[in-house]
């Protein structure tokens, strides 16, 4: 039976729910996403998965007003931090939430800071304005932060620029940027894709050690599973605009209760994986959100598709405690085949 | 599905309150600039208070300058704007009275001879340091033009001098010169040759006094500022700060000063544009102002009472006599005569009072030997005629042995009015006898050098008077002269101006004239356009300025303000 | 930081050199006779006046005096203003003009970041459309239109006002420079507004806004810090010769303003081909210029690190 | 959540899904498509090239559909405003007037009987009037508005010596219109006396059977008799100083001014995109050079330079040296851009993208174009468009000096520069000039805007 009411989680401190945003564009209006929900709590990682356009980034860049409306547009949907809609309202008792009380981390480090202003300088702005620090007071805090993130000689990197900062570095320094104000939230946004492997271990390391030491929740958008299983403590899988799968790390991976989660996780690479077995793409691509298919997003690629999925949108089933899958193969009469499917209990 | 946008964008709304409240600073900051900097400016530049047009209680007129005075050192001065201010604060051995009569001015008694002159100084004329003014400071002065080591351009002008064009030229040393202070107060002068007008030429400003002492003391900078110069006219320069403000005022050493009514003329504006100069008259800044045609309605418009003089110049097209060259034709020039209509040029092209048509290089203002030059000689009057035009036109093609004749060059300067005037020329040339016309425009001093090395066929000239005689302009095309920059070579003409030169006979030299006069129009030496004139517009409580074609003009020293007009 | 200004000093000296040589052999070369008026002078007085002014000797020897007095510091005297030395004529008229060159960019600079910056944040709104047809008209209208027609309204203004609220022409207190300076600045303040919404549309749309967006800084200090730090770039390149430019350019609202400026000099001195005016300005002129520009580089360098080090 | 519906078996069948590959949802638009399908999206933008377009068309085919001749010069209808076309009466060729004498008899201070010697025309007003005894001469005024009031008698049209001499006759710039005429006696040291007889005269456009010959208003000459009555040719644009047609002036002066005011900049900004690129790009110590060359440059004396370039291009006189002008003008403008350009360059050259395209072996040239300049569209755009007003300016100015186009060729900047010293008495001789350019300016600068958005690869697909 899925269950009526899902219980809100009282220690979630970001508690997104049915979350609509479109574009107009030259081509017409882009339903970017369609309804997500998502929750983390605090001192926890949620991660957010999926390909590239799915609407992974355009989510939490919304309710974080980053997106520029015209063209964009929420059209409904509610972003709950600590009891209040930050879509409609940033302020949250007398505080602007974001850089304060939110904090986040972009995917290209290179362009994301100011060329023209020291990295020390634009660690500190976040302490002027949200903490009413003085300059001088502001910019001694900046580098211990910095140091924090084990950037080698704090105080001189910040009275450098930019551009003499490596990817790495300058990931290290947003970072920093984004948890000057002990945040309760940190979301990253793709951080470690534009990283190579070695720099992305060393910031993924940085951010669960800033957790455990802050306690800080973490919404990590990324399309890489192997970060995921890494850091995540609960997962959400997007497909065109919607959560397709969510739950806590464990049931995603080893309990995949929807097609799409099992064939991103056959086009990863393990060390199992040798020339002969090679990786099973996923054939087609996603759905062309100017005119979203009114059945379920997968259909087109979904190798156990079925009729009703064609015609009708799939229903948000409860495969297990806090684990849900939107695919009609959990509808009780769907039949049972030898897939590995996690199906949860029948009635 | 509601739709209305959940969330505009926070950089719209806050960002206009805070950008707006950001320009005012910005305009804060900008004004706090411009104090500071008026501060530094008015501590080094020439500063000027905003002086009302009249004040009748100090007797202060205000008005503006075309332009900075260049060379207020008298042996050297040569432009309008300078000769204006030394009439004011220099004056010779004669000057001109409000109806132009030559009179008394350092000297008291003069008399003048084929061979010499002598004049008797007045004892009471004073320098503005209180020393007497004596004829050893003429006889300084005039030696000082003629010699070389001063390169004075008007040296040509005291060539009548005896052994003065020796000087000049440096055979001999300036003391040959035929002029020698017989005492403090008499001066003896020795012609090179006859010259019945030399008591006007003494009225100009090159043959002013300089006292020898102070000139030597200025080591060369004579004339440069207001403490190098010595005042022994009506007024003296109390500031002069260059480009910007020239202030005269009441000299108490000069030996007329209780005829002098004004105390200060104060000149704070300098500027060559007739609109912004008109502004000023209109903003009540300043006493007088030129009009051009663009301001007549509005003058009219305002009821301003308007008057009007001639400036004594006469604007001709002069032809190029170089045999190389079509217009050493006379039948062509014949056909252009013919075509030429000085009433169309002045009453429908430049359209303004002032102006006059001219019908021959004499101008009318010129007097003869009782009554105008122009009553007794009157010019042969060529009115157009298409016809004859058209005739002489055949005949200078047959001469020239062409069909059709090559385009002519009328080579003009930059200001807009030669530019207007020239493109009426070569519509009115191309229309009339199919000749085609090319305007050559050169600035200021490529047109001098294309004048002087002839490379032209029609160039537009003018000439103004330096002294009150029909022989500033007689001797223009006289074969030996500069100025003939179209080389025009006639014996006949040559030999009355030489008459003209040497006789002392009023009537002889005016009959000389009358036949220049009659060559010119004969042999169509040059097409004569307009006489210049102005139309200005003056407070009416200012009287008593004088206007004068030749001499200081205008002329303030006599001026007078009442009360309300 | 010193060494490099230091070095750009040197090479502007170079600069400034080579400026008064090529237009010494420049101002030789053109044809016309300095010393012709006129009235045509006979040929005794023409010799006079060349031994006076030393144009009898060969043009090297002219050339060597020249750079001589320059290393002196003396331009010599003026043909035409014969009493001045073109020193006194730079000494006297140079303040003027760079109090209203400097006051006419200020206004340019003000005026044209703020207006650029409205229009770019109002893009394709009203006020976009209104500045952009300001813009136009600012740049289309010949100055010399522009200048006669404000002096008219002042004197439109004095006349209702029964007294003089700005005087209509002259020069002296700061009353007098407002309206010229600000006529004066118009041109550029329409190229500012302009090249400033063009780099602000760029900028607004990079990453680090959106980063400083996500920082939650108040939309002032965005557009302060970093909006404006690095739009302002291109218009600072401009400044320079603009600077210069409006100096020795103000030749039309001196005239109409009987403003005692050197603009006039500029276009006089040619006209006569008054040598010793010629040099001393232009000399004078390229070493302004060559300073103004490298005042406008370190400032670039101290507003945009990354090119600091060239 | 709503009770889970019930479905029927078939409903869970295999569904045959065919793979068919990626399919394309929309038409890929390469670069210069989008950016043209933005432009055409930008109303305003397409309208300014639409405009530009016009102006074109306008300066090749207008000369041929408004027929009058651009030079063409009639002395009687100078500084028209625009009006429907006048018509004039025919009078006999004007002869000189030898004036009216008559002995003084009678005393007093001012003249009586002043009457019109012949009809007012615009050709002549020739008035006449008794002597007064004692008089130096007479003065005689003449103003649009009435002298009653406050004696404000206007101009001083002429002055007559002598009192026996007893007539005058006005032909200063006569219009068809009504004049008022005052005549003041000049006492014995000529100075003028308070009172003056006043005269109201209404002067009609006459124009003579020679003059209308002459002009080809009317072909065959014979046929015309003094009173017949001629329409004069129609000036919808009123005519300028010369009395030329202002819109044959406007349609031929195209030819110069947009030719100049698109092409010179169109050069001098290319030149300067390529200086400035080159500069910035190599940096170091060739920057240092080519940027001292662009101080260099911007400091020499215009003006001087531009008589340099008339001397050693030489140009004749009359003769329209459109191309030296051309190649003077870019050899000094192009600094500024370059200047700027080079600003930008520096910028970008740290940016990621140049350095990973130069790793791929790119070339310079490649580089710098394909990379480098599109990112300073927007600057070159703005420069590009404001060169244009400067460039039609600059013309005029060298027009003026004798070194652009030879008169009687007009071009809108020299109409301009003419119109601005009668602005206030004749603005319509400003007025059009100045529109058509700003016109045009503004044109250029719509369309560069649309360009410099439809261009920037960062609003692809946005509206």
């Amino acid at each position: 039976m899925t269950s009526a009411k899902r219980a809100t989680d009282d220690d979630a401190v970001l508690d997104v729910t049915d979350l609509h945003v479109e574009f107009d564009t030259h081509g017409g209006v882009v339903k970017a996403v369609r309804g997500a929900s998502f929750s983390v709590g605090s001192g926890k990682t949620l991660a957010i998965v999926g390909e590239s356009g799915c609407g992974k980034s355009v989510s939490v860049q919304s309710i974080m007003g980053l997106v520029p409306m015209p063209p964009g547009r929420i059209t409904s949907g509610v972003a709950r931090f600590d009891g209040v809609d930050i879509i409609r309202q940033k302020i949250v008792n007398g505080e602007d939430v974001r850089g304060n009380r939110i904090g986040m981390i972009f995917q290209d480090p290179m362009s994301a800071l100011n060329p023209t202003m020291r990295v020390g300088d634009q660690i500190a702005e976040t302490l002027q304005v949200h903490r009413g620090l003085s300059k001088r007071e502001a910019f001694a805090r900046a580098v211990e932060v910095l140091a924090m993130t084990h950037i080698p000689e704090a105080e001189a990197r910040a009275k450098q620029y930019p551009f003499a900062f490596s990817g790495g570095m300058l990931q290290r320094a947003m970072v920093a940027m984004a948890i000057a104000c002990e945040p309760d939230v940190l979301i990253a946004d793709e951080p470690t894709t534009a990283l190579d492997v070695t720099i992305q271990a060393q910031i993924l390391n940085l951010l669960e050690e800033l957790q455990s030491k802050t306690g800080m929740a973490i919404v990590l958008i990324t399309h890489d599973l192997a970060v995921v299983a890494r850091m995540a403590d609960s997962v959400s899988v997007m497909y065109a605009g919607e959560i397709v799968e969510s739950g806590s790390v464990d049931d995603v991976f080893y309990r995949s209760a929807h097609p799409y989660t099992l064939g991103l996780k056959a086009a990863m690479p393990r060390h199992t994986t040798s020339r002969a077995t090679g990786l099973q793409p996923i054939e087609g691509a996603p759905p062309d959100l100017f005119h979203p298919p009114a059945g379920c997003g997968y259909f087109a690629r979904c190798p156990r598709a079925m009729r009703l999925c064609e015609s009708q949108g799939p229903v948000r089933f409860e495969v297990g405690h806090e684990h849900h899958a939107m695919c009609w193969l959990h509808h009780p009469d769907a039949p049972r085949g030898a897939d590995d499917l996690h199906r949860g209990a029948p009635e | 599905m509601d739709e209305s946008p959940v969330y505009r964008d926070p950089m719209s709304r806050h960002a206009v309150r805070q950008v707006l409240w950001l320009g005012a600073i910005a305009t804060a900051g900008f004004l706090a600039l411009m104090v500071a900097l008026a501060w530094a400016s008015s501590a080094t530049g020439g500063g000027s208070l905003v002086g009302r047009a009249i004040d009748v209680e100090t007797k202060t007129i205000t008005r503006a300058l075309a332009q900075e005075p260049p060379q207020l050192d008298s042996t050297r001065a040569t432009d309008q704007v300078s000769l204006f201010v030394l009439g004011h604060i220099m004056e010779g051995l004669l000057r001109y009275d409000a109806s132009n009569r030559l009179v008394p001015g350092v000297a008291e008694r003069w008399d003048v001879r084929p061979d010499g002159a002598t004049f008797w100084l007045r004892d009471d004329a004073r320098w503005s340091d209180g020393r007497p003014v004596t004829a050893h400071d003429f006889a300084f002065a005039w030696r000082t033009i003629l010699d070389p080591a001063n390169a004075s351009e008007y040296a040509f002008i005291l060539y009548y001098l005896k052994n003065a064009e020796a000087i000049n030229a440096g055979r001999m040393p300036p003391e040959a010169l035929g002029v020698t202070a017989a005492g403090d107060l008499v001066l003896e002068v020795e012609f090179e040759r006859p010259v019945a007008f030399f008591d006007k030429l003494v009225a100009f400003a090159v043959y002013f006094p300089v006292r020898e002492d102070f000139y030597v003391s200025r080591d060369g900078r004579y004339g440069a500022d207001t403490e190098d110069l010595l005042y022994n006219g009506p007024f003296m320069m109390t500031r002069w700060a260059h480009g910007a403000h020239v202030r005269l005022e009441k000299n108490p050493h000069y030996w007329n000063r209780d005829t002098v009514m004004l105390n200060v003329i104060d000149m704070p504006y300098v500027t060559s544009d007739t609109g912004a100069v008109v502004n000023l008259f209109k903003d009540g800044s300043i006493v007088s102002a030129t009009l051009g045609a663009e301001q007549l309605d509005d003058a009219m418009k305002l009821r301003w009472d308007l008057g009007r003089y001639s400036d004594g110049s006469v604007f001709y097209l002069d032809f190029n006599f170089r045999p190389e060259r079509l217009t050493s034709n006379l039948h062509l020039r014949k056909a252009l005569q013919y075509v030429n209509d000085p009433g169309e040029l002045v009453n429908k092209v430049i359209a303004l009072p002032g102006y006059q048509p001219a019908v021959s290089l004499f101008p009318a203002w010129l007097t003869g030997v009782e009554r105008s030059f122009r009553q007794e000689y009157p010019p042969l009057t060529i009115s157009p005629d298409l016809e004859k035009a058209r005739q002489h036109l055949e005949l200078a093609k047959r001469e020239l042995g062409v069909a059709e004749l090559p385009p002519l060059v009328l080579l003009t300067g930059d200001a807009p009015i030669a530019n207007k005037q020239a493109e009426y020329f070569q519509n009115l040339f191309s229309r009339a006898l199919g000749i085609e016309i090319r305007i050559d425009k050169q600035i200021f001093k490529q047109r001098l050098e294309k004048m002087t090395s002839g490379d032209f066929d029609i160039v537009a000239a003018g000439w103004g008077p330096d002294f009150a005689d029909p022989l500033t302009y007689g001797d223009l095309y006289a074969s030996w002269n500069g100025n003939n920059r179209g080389k025009y070579n006639n014996p006949e003409l040559d030999d009355q101006v030489r008459i003209a030169q040497n006789s002392v006979d009023p009537r002889t030299r005016m009959d000389a004239f009358g036949e220049i006069q009659r060559i010119l129009i004969e042999d169509a030496v040059h097409l004569p356009n307009y006489e210049r004139g102005n139309v200005y517009v003056q407070d009416p409580r200012l009287k008593g300025v004088v206007h004068r074609a030749v001499g200081t003009d205008p002329d303030y020293s006599q001026a007078y303000l009442i009360e309300n007009p | 930081m010193l060494a490099y200004t230091f070095k750009r000093i040197l090479q502007g000296i170079i600069t400034v050199w080579f400026i008064a040589t090529v237009t010494f052999i420049a101002m030789h070369a053109v044809p016309g006779d300095p010393l012709a008026n006129e009235r045509a002078t006979t040929e005794q007085i023409r010799l006079n006046l060349e031994q006076r002014y030393g144009l009898d000797r060969p043009v090297s020897e002219q050339y060597l005096v020249f750079i001589g007095g320059i290393l002196r510091g003396d331009f010599g005297i003026s043909f035409t203003q014969e009493n001045r030395r073109v020193n006194d004529i730079i000494r006297e008229n140079f303040p003027v003009s760079a109090t209203l060159g400097i006051l006419a960019v200020t206004f340019a600079a003000l005026g044209g970041i703020l207006m650029g910056a409205l229009t770019a944040l109002f893009r394709n709104r009203l006020p976009d459309f209104v500045i952009m047809f300001l813009v136009i008209l600012g740049i289309s209208v010949p100055s010399f239109v522009v200048a006669a027609l404000s002096q008219l309204v002042l004197v439109d203004i004095n006349a209702s006002l029964g007294f003089s609220l700005l005087p209509v022409a002259g020069w002296g207190t700061l009353r007098h420079m407002i309206v010229p300076s600000m006529v004066l600045g118009l041109g550029t303040m329409a190229y500012l507004t302009r090249l400033m919404r063009s780099s602000m549309l760029e900028i607004t749309s990079s990453d680090f806004i959106r980063t400083a967006r996500a920082k939650g800084l108040p939309p002032a200090r965005i557009f302060l810090k970093h909006q404006l730090r690095n739009a302002i770039l291109p218009v600072v390149t401009v400044l320079g010769p603009a600077i210069a430019a409006i100096t020795t350019g103000g030749f039309v609202v001196e005239l109409v303003f009987a403003i005692p400026g050197l603009g006039r000099y500029f276009v006089e001195a040619v006209q006569q081909l008054d040598y010793t005016v010629i040099m001393g300005t232009t000399v004078f002129y390229g070493a302004f210029l060559v300073s103004m520009v490298i005042v406008v580089d370190l400032l670039y360098g101290w507003i945009d690190p990354r090119v600091r080090l060239e | 959540m709503s009770e889970t519906p019930r479905f029927s078996a078939a409903d869970f069948e295999a569904a045959a899904v065919d793979r068919q590959l990626q399919a394309v949802s929309r038409p890929s638009l390469s670069y210069w498509q989008d950016s043209w399908r933005r432009l055409k999206q930008n109303r305003r933008a397409f309208a300014s090239l639409g405009m530009l377009v016009a102006l074109g068309v306008l300066t090749l085919a207008g000369p041929f559909v408004w027929r009058l001749d651009p030079a063409a010069q009639d002395v009687n209808q100078i500084s028209q405003a625009p009006s429907f076309p006048p018509s004039a009466l025919i009078v006999d060729p004007y002869t000189a007037w030898s004036g009216v004498t008559a002995e003084p008899t009678r005393m007093g201070d001012v003249v009586t009987g002043l009457h019109l010697a012949e009809a007012a025309t615009t050709q002549a007003v020739r008035l006449a009037w008794e002597p007064v005894v004692g008089a130096a001469g007479y003065v005689v005024y003449r103003s649009v508005y009435d002298q009653a009031p406050d004696r404000a008698l206007g101009l001083p049209v002429g002055e007559v010596v002598g009192a026996d001499r007893v007539s005058f006759e006005d032909r200063l710039d006569l219009e068809p219109r009504r004049y008022w005429y005052a005549v003041v006696v000049m006492d014995e040291n000529r100075a003028e006396v308070e009172n003056y007889a006043a005269l109201v005269v209404d002067a009609v456009r006459t124009v003579s059977v020679e003059e209308a010959g002459l002009r080809g208003w009317v072909q065959d000459v014979s046929t015309l008799t003094p009173g017949d009555r001629i329409g004069l040719p129609y000036h919808p644009l009123g005519t300028d100083y010369l009395g030329r047609d202002m819109l044959a002036r406007l349609l031929y002066g195209a030819r110069v001014s947009l030719f100049i005011g698109v092409v010179a900049p169109l050069l001098f900004v290319l030149a300067g995109v390529v200086y400035g690129s080159a500069a910035g790009f190599m940096g170091g110590r060739v920057d240092q050079v080519l940027m001292r060359f662009a101080d260099f440059v911007i400091a020499l004396p215009f003006l001087l330079f531009m008589i340099l370039f008339k001397v050693t291009f030489g140009i004749g006189p009359g003769e329209s040296g459109v191309f030296p002008m051309l190649v003077a003008l870019v050899l000094l403008g192009w600094p500024s851009t370059a200047r700027l350009v080079r600003g930008q360059i520096l910028q970008i050259r740290q940016e990621g993208y140049v350095s990973a395209s130069q790793l791929l072996g790119a070339r310079t040239g490649y580089l710098v174009f394909r990379h480098m300049i599109p990112q300073t569209m927007g600057v070159i755009l703005v420069t590009l468009t404001f060169a244009v007003p400067s460039a039609i300016f600059t013309e005029a100015f060298l027009s003026f000096i004798g070194m652009g186009v030879a008169p009687p060729t007009p071009s809108w900047g020299s109409m301009a520069n003419e119109g601005i010293r009668t602005m206030l008495s004749h603005p319509h001789e400003l007025l059009f000039p100045a529109v058509i350019i700003s016109v045009t300016v503004l044109a250029f600068n719509l369309l560069g805007d649309g360009l410099r958005d439809a261009l920037d690869v960062r609003m692809r697909g946005s509206e």
